[in-house]
């Protein structure tokens, strides 16, 4: 029981870090950038081949992880990003679903189709068991790790986007760049920050979900619907709606695969979409006045 | 006397803990030439929201023609005659002046539904489309995409469409902000000129406009209707001075001697 | 007089149309041994047309549109194998059932966001695939289903190995289709749909019940996408769990969106631009085959869908094509 | 009479499953340069296509080699729909139809042209189903993939084990897309089985065998078996010591110690360096063997046809061991080996400690 | 006393339409331009060119002694321009607070007076402190432009740069913006130019003024002259009023 909740905590936390850059880029920038499971692919291949081939620790992988997709991030949203902010969103889509594509065929021309598998280590592969019976709580150690880092993550997150200037200086920009740099907002180095950000964010998901759900290129498609799902169920407005958003999801897979695995495949779409007939807007959508 | 069209009793409607429409009990009669004024955010634009069914009120009730249509959909309250227009442009950007004319006079006659004809098959509708463009200088750009034409332009179409859907009760939210001043006059005067049986409630902050076309007023103020009356009455009366008119005679004197004396 | 021609110019037929209609209908024949991929391009571009209907004409985007394409392959394929084999009958069941489900399913993007609309749409996809898994007695199941054995076309034309009877059966559904969605799009119910993608507040206030409006384009697209989902299992003669897939309707999105959205020939344009490339391409090198369609995405965004197409306006500024 | 003689390869080169595309791919060139590339006077040509696992692109191709590039033999196909979709056209195109990869039981039955030199599910499943209650494991989960194969191994491992004595209390059966294994593991482990049988696609197994162990499964007791596709030789080596001990029933293992398979896995890894030949390598290589041989035996006379009846019965050493194809049902039938994971100069690999002689594909005994 | 804006040759359009040519001006500090034009003839868009969202062809600004012209946009804000554009362009999913607070900066050194705070504009408009959670579009068309007003004038600026404030807006708080435009002007030496429809209330309260046609210059000069000057009034706007 207790276990099962924790699991589907831990891979709730999981799918909240891979898609809580796709709410920054999404949800703030309003880019839809569908290339995000690329960046957090790329960000699981820095982990692995760091640990595979030059045997760096893997808790120095993540940052790394972090950074290598950030820079990246940073430099195709300078080359390549930049001039789509104004164009329709299916565009945006072609744009980034092209992107994917080759990057897909890129892990795959250098690294390989076959699956990365990595190495934790010891400290983080045990298990610890509390209690008896029905009420027994089993944890991982790297799903509590998990759990761990996202918390960390979403308080800090959180609280740049809403409690500094920082978080409605980024709004700002995006709701009308020419008026928000008339401002005197430097519309430019927000938007690089933000995207560079968001897309490290997705590398460190990578690095950290590359243990529980496996790494191939495929990787960068394979997901995008969950992270879609968890953006769209939590409303893009917020860091704590994604969050939630993905917690229940992630309880809900869980438990509903532990009992009724006859129906696994229909829980989360239908919770999704009655969710979402309910509230069109997302859970959370920002209301303004009290 | 003439009969009321159009009656909103006792409405309120509020936004959280905000409360923009709060008892507002208003009566349009036939052929009325009717000026809702007051002070910024007193709720204006909010009334014709509820009115046209964009909102629905926390409580009151609309009754059009005697029938109450407090809960129909926007769409149908169009139907039965009551049309408004829009305080920002609320326009078909990648139709086509003509073809917005077209579409919408081609639904008021009746073929909204037709999907086999073309568009404009009809007599009736290019006929009454002709016309249209022709009252609000549209023709010269009705073959232009929406988004590329001139703010005085689009506020025009903006109002053409209103008198596509034959209204027989006509709510104008700001028709004439940002028209040419050399053209506003002249947009009220069509508006004023409509058939005596239309009813017209309008919403503007250009007194001059108001008060030559107004033939009776309404003042709101914080969501509740301060008075009512004729421009007469309203324009000497001391509580509307207070909170909207102001003094404007007087302000360029002192305005004037504080900056050059 | 003016108006009038005005407004029924862009109904009308171009003389350039007659034949390149008569072209492609003509291209089994020219193009023999291409048959195969002419009828798939002729499929595919059916499907687009269908999103077309919705996403392009009236502003909803969907994920889900595989749903449809699915239930009539399936539909079409189960009423060769159970009820008779008659090509015909088969396809107007498919387009029956999918007409059904859309229906049924236009309910669900009344509301909401573009995001939500396309995860909606993209669950309840999942949903029927899901329910095809499950119900393996009736389709088979993850194995597909099998055994489907057409009757030859009108009592006459036998669908032979090269694909020529399939290649002018799909051309011309396709053809009729788009005359009919032509029709469509040009009428004042079409100029609603417009009206509604534009700014359905407005479109409300003029009297227009943007719901019922909605729910019938989305049922009628339905019924065309079931159309062109018919028409695939037909010509293959069997149908699989991979007509409901997620990448069905993400794929017809990226190639509607390759030709253009809100033009009718923009899925038509697309569908032969892709999936020549891909079939271009994937024989050169089939294992990166889609580095390459990347790139050609990425480029066609960056460049500008019309100055690809008008290489000599490259160089000069001021036409980007962005309307910011 | 042209003089060549075309061989359309039919695989998914991209997607998820581009892993076995690759494996047949390679397995398939090397045989051709192995063996030269002309036969009975003809020059074999190999067409590669990729059909992205989507079956009616598969039919497609298919149809299209056929047609226009005149093929005279079909090969590879990677899921069972796919074989199945392209089965139809096999019989009416008279082409023989050599499944490298694809293990539902049911394909051969599909058209009388389908010759397969991979395995069947069946196959592998029951041979555990015997070895199992011998070992003491008397009370199994199954967990599967949900879809054909998947099917097809529980319930031949099931009905065996079943027969044998053993106890089934649950059957799992995940989604194929199902990227997280925790709740189902939790599950058996709530039920307290002696083992847990697996059968997930190759490339799932190192994720099943992670969560396995990470829920400490094997420290409350519980082991895991499982058919081949769990401890796939392709990326048994990253599964870590974990891996270590589990045991797997399979026709073939890049440790089979046989002279001809030592020469097969060394010219493998030459030519593919990183890359470690596995069942799906072993089936393509095979299946260019039973085209090479068909082609030579026929001379290229009888079309079709002819070529078919040269595949049906041959029999030979492969580096999997012995094979035959059964004339009658156009099936592999092979040894079936048990093998448990250990280490091998310092790598991990399926060592074989018990073999089941010439296993005939039980799905086709009703 | 030295010049706080000085333009020179100023020509700046859209992409490659030239909207304005060769325009000239200059204000001292604590002055007010009354910028007064026909419809379409370039005020916008000179107001937008100062405020750098325009393709400027040629010419200079100087704002205070520091160039202006190659400065970016955001850059400008930090220089001590102040706009308020003409549709308002309110930040629609920041609340009232959040649009004043997103721009805020602190007053430049040596500014006499106290700077301008959010608080500060509430006490300005207290319509607006009674929104201020309100998100951007939840507003009334009045109160989006008692809002970039304030947005303009947290930013602490030396050069407040007004396009059409009043429209829109009742008539007494036309009469009370105008006031206080004045009031700030006079009492905090700010600078502004300040674009208006309804010339006669808006020479009031100004300094000098300024007549644009078709973006080029036709008058510059006393307001007040301006003002007693009806005829010549009438034929530079063609509006009799
Ligand atoms: N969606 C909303 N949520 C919260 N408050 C709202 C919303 N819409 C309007 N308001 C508030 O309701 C009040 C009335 O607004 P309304 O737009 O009706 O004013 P108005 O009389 O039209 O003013 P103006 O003349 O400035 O256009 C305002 O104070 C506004 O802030
Ligand atoms: N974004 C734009 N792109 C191209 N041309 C434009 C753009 N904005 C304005 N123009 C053109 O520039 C000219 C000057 O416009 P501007 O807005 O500066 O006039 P204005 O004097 O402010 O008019 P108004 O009194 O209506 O506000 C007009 O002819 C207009 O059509
Ligand atoms: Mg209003
Ligand atoms: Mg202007």
């Amino acid at each position: 029981m207790l276990t099962i909740l924790f699991d589907g905590i831990a891979y709730g936390m999981l799918l909240f870090i891979l898609s809580v850059g796709l709410a920054v880029t999404m949800g703030l920038m309003n880019f839809i950038n569908l290339a995000h499971g690329a960046f957090a692919m790329v960000g699981g291949y820095i982990t692995v081949l760091l640990m595979q081939k030059m045997g760096v620790p893997f808790l120095l992988c993540l940052p790394l992880a972090f950074i290598g997709s950030a820079l990246l991030g940073g430099v195709l949203e300078r080359t390549l990003y930049r001039p789509l902010y104004h164009k329709p969103h299916l565009d945006q889509v072609l744009f980034s679903i092209g992107l994917t594509f080759m990057a897909v065929a890129c892990a795959d021309y250098f690294i390989g189709s076959s699956q990365q598998i990595v190495q934790l280590p010891e400290w983080l592969k045990g298990r610890t068991e509390i209690g008896e019976g029905a009420l027994m709580l089993g944890m991982g150690h790297y799903r509590v790790f998990i759990i761990v880092v996202c918390a960390a993550l979403t308080v800090g997150l959180q609280y740049v986007l809403t409690k500094t200037r920082f978080g409605s200086q980024l709004r700002a920009s995006v709701d009308d760049q020419r008026v928000a740099a008339g401002m005197g907002i430097n519309v430019n180095m927000i938007f690089l920050g933000t995207f560079a950000v968001g897309s490290g964010l997705a590398g460190l998901g990578g690095a950290l979900g590359a243990e529980v759900l496996g790494l191939e290129p495929t990787f960068a498609l394979k997901y995008m619907t969950y992270f879609l799902i968890v953006v769209a169920v939590g409303g893009t407005s917020s860091i704590t709606g994604p969050l939630l958003a993905a917690l229940l999801l992630g309880i809900a897979d869980v438990a509903g695969k532990y009992y009724i695995p006859k129906l696994g495949g229909f829980i989360v779409y239908s919770l999704m979409i009655l969710i979402l007939i309910w509230r069109p807007q997302g859970l959370f959508v920002r209301k303004g006045g009290k | 006397m003439s009969t009321t069209v159009l009656s909103a009793k006792d409405l309120v409607m509020k936004f959280g803990g905000i409360t923009a429409t709060n008892h507002v009990t208003l009566d349009l009669k036939q052929g009325a030439r009717h000026a809702l004024i007051g002070p910024n955010g007193a709720g204006k634009t909010t009334l014709i929201n509820l009115l046209t069914g964009v909102l629905q009120p926390t409580s009151g009730s609309i009754t059009l023609e005697g029938q109450d249509i407090t809960q129909l959909a926007p769409y149908q309250r169009v139907r039965r005659g009551m049309v408004r227009t829009f305080q920002i442009n609320q326009l078909f950007d990648s139709l086509t002046p003509l073809e917005t004319l077209a579409m919408t006079v081609s639904q008021h006659q009746g073929l909204g539904n037709k999907w086999w004809q073309a568009l404009g098959a009809k007599k009736g509708v290019t006929e009454r489309c002709e016309q249209l463009l022709e009252q609000f200088h549209l023709t010269s750009v009705m073959d232009q995409q929406t988004k590329v034409l001139a703010y005085g332009k689009r506020r025009l179409l903006e109002i053409a469409i209103a008198l596509a859907c034959k209204p027989r009760v006509l709510l104008l939210d700001e028709p004439v902000a940002g028209v040419p001043a050399g053209e506003r006059e002249e947009l009220l005067q069509t508006v004023a000129a409509l058939p005596t049986d239309v009813s017209v409630l309008l919403i503007e902050h250009d007194m001059d406009l108001v008060f030559s076309f107004a033939k009776r007023m309404t003042v709101l103020v914080n969501g509740t209707v301060l008075t009512e009356g004729d421009p007469d009455t309203i324009a000497n009366d001391p509580q509307v001075k207070a909170v909207y008119l102001g003094h404007g005679d007087e302000l360029n004197d002192t305005l004037g001697a504080a900056t050059h004396g | 007089m003016g108006t009038q021609k005005l407004l029924q110019n862009q109904g009308r037929w171009k003389l350039w149309e007659i034949p390149l209609w008569l072209l492609a209908l003509a291209s089994p024949l020219l193009l023999g041994s291409h048959a195969l991929i002419i009828n798939e391009i002729a499929i595919v571009a059916l499907f687009a047309l269908s999103l077309d209907l919705i996403l392009g004409f009236t502003g909803i985007v969907s994920l889900g549109h595989a749903a449809f394409f699915g239930m009539g392959a399936y539909s079409a394929a189960l009423f060769a194998k159970l009820v008779m084999p008659d090509p015909l009958l088969g396809l107007a069941f498919g387009i029956l059932t999918a007409t059904l489900l859309g229906a049924l399913c236009s309910a669900t993007i009344l509301r909401g966001t573009d995001l939500t609309r396309l995860m909606v749409t993209m669950g309840v996809g999942l949903i029927l695939m899901e329910l095809a898994n499950k119900l393996d007695w009736l389709t088979g199941g993850a194995d597909g289903l099998q055994g489907v054995v057409m009757g030859p076309l009108l009592g006459q034309f036998e669908f032979d190995l090269y694909g020529r009877t399939s290649a002018w059966y799909s051309l011309t559904v396709l053809l009729l289709v788009f005359a009919l969605a032509r029709r469509l799009v040009n009428s004042p119910f079409g100029a609603t749909l417009k009206a509604i993608r534009d700014n359905r507040l407005r479109t409300m206030a003029i009297g227009i019940p943007v719901n019922s409006r909605l729910a019938l384009i989305y049922t009628v697209a339905a019924a065309v996408a079931g159309t062109a989902g018919a028409l695939m299992a037909q010509t293959t003669g069997f149908a699989s769990l991979d007509l409901f897939e997620f990448h069905r309707s993400a794929d017809v999105m990226l190639i509607l969106v390759v030709g253009g959205v809100g033009w009718l020939y923009g899925g038509i344009t697309g569908a032969i631009v892709f999936k020549l490339m891909q079939d271009a391409l994937s024989s050169i090198t089939p294992q990166y085959w889609t580095f390459w369609i990347g790139l050609f995405l990425v480029v066609l965004v960056l460049v500008g869908r019309d100055r690809l197409i008008r290489p000599w306006r490259w160089f000069k500024p001021g036409h980007s094509g962005s309307q910011s | 009479q042209s003089n060549t003689f075309k061989i359309g390869l039919i695989l998914p080169m991209t997607g998820q499953q581009a892993s076995t595309g690759r494996q047949i791919e390679a397995a398939a060139k090397l045989y051709m340069a192995q063996n030269g590339d002309t036969v009975a006077g003809k020059k074999v040509e190999l067409i590669v296509k990729d059909d992205t696992s989507v079956p009616d692109v598969t039919k497609r191709l298919a149809q299209e080699l056929i047609v226009n590039n005149k093929v005279n033999v079909l090969a590879g196909f990677g899921i069972t729909p796919s074989a199945l979709a392209t089965a139809p056209l096999a019989t009416q195109s008279k082409t023989p139809l050599v499944v490298m990869a694809a293990a539902t039981s049911s394909i051969t039955e599909a058209s009388p042209y389908v010759v397969r030199t991979s395995f069947t599910l069946p196959q592998a499943s029951v041979a555990l189903g015997d070895w199992a209650p011998k070992n003491g494991i008397k009370k199994v989960v199954t967990l599967v993939s949900d879809y054909g194969p998947g099917i097809d191994a529980e319930k031949y491992f099931k009905e065996r084990f079943i027969f044998n004595g053993g106890q089934v209390p649950e059957s799992l059966r995940v989604p194929l897309r199902g990227p997280d294994f925790a709740p189902f593991l939790q599950k058996v482990r709530d039920l307290k089985p002696d083992a847990l049988f697996v059968f997930v696609p190759s490339g799932a197994g190192a994720a099943v065998m992670k969560q396995f162990l990470e829920r400490g499964m094997d420290k409350a007791g519980i082991k895991l078996i499982g058919t081949g596709d769990l401890t796939d030789d392709d990326q048994l080596n990253d599964m870590g010591d974990g891996a270590l001990g589990v045991v797997t029933s399979h026709h073939y293992s890049a440790a089979h110690p046989s002279p001809l398979n030592q020469k097969f896995v060394d010219a493998f890894k030459k030519a593919n360096p990183g890359l470690r030949p596995n069942f799906m390598a072993v089936g393509g290589y095979d299946g260019m063997r039973v085209i090479y041989e068909a082609l030579k035996t026929s001379k290229g006379q009888g079309g079709g046809d002819g070529l078919l009846a040269a595949m049906k019965g041959q029999i030979f050493e492969s580096p999997r061991g012995p094979m035959f194809i059964d004339a009658q049902t156009r099936d592999v039938v092979q040894n079936i080996y048990l093998r448990k994971v250990e280490k091998k100069d310092g790598q991990l690999y399926n060592i074989e400690f018990d073999v089941i002689k010439d296993v005939k594909d039980p799905g086709k005994a009703k | 006393m030295a010049e706080l804006l000085n333009v020179q040759g100023l020509s700046a359009g859209y992409g490659e339409a030239v909207v304005l040519h060769e325009v000239s001006l200059s204000i001292d500090p604590g002055q007010t331009l009354a910028l007064l034009g026909r419809n379409g003839t370039g005020k916008t868009t000179l107001i937008n060119t100062l405020a750098g969202a325009t393709q400027q062809h040629a010419g200079s600004i100087l704002l205070g002694g520091q160039v202006l012209h190659k400065l970016p946009s955001h850059e400008r804000a930090a220089a001590g321009i102040g706009w308020v554009p003409q549709e308002r362009n309110i930040f629609k999913s920041l609340t009232v607070h959040e649009n004043l607070t997103a721009v805020a900066r602190p007053a430049r050194a040596g500014r006499a007076s106290s700077p301008w705070t959010p608080a500060r504009v509430y006490e300005l408009f207290p319509r607006l402190a009674e929104r201020k959670s309100n998100l951007g579009t939840q507003l009334s068309g009045g109160e989006q432009q008692m809002l970039a007003l304030g947005r303009a004038l947290v930013l602490n600026p030396t050069l407040l740069l007004l396009d059409e404030p009043c429209e829109g807006l009742a008539p007494i708080i036309v009469q009370e913006l105008l006031r206080a435009i004045r009031r700030i002007t006079r009492e905090e030496g700010l600078s502004a130019i300040i674009v208006e429809q309804h010339p006669q209330a808006i020479l009031a309260i100004s300094d000098t003024a300024a007549v644009l046609d078709h973006g080029t210059v036709v008058y510059a000069g006393s307001a007040r002259s301006l003002q007693e000057q009806p005829a010549l009034l009438d034929k530079l706007l063609g509006v009799a009023r």
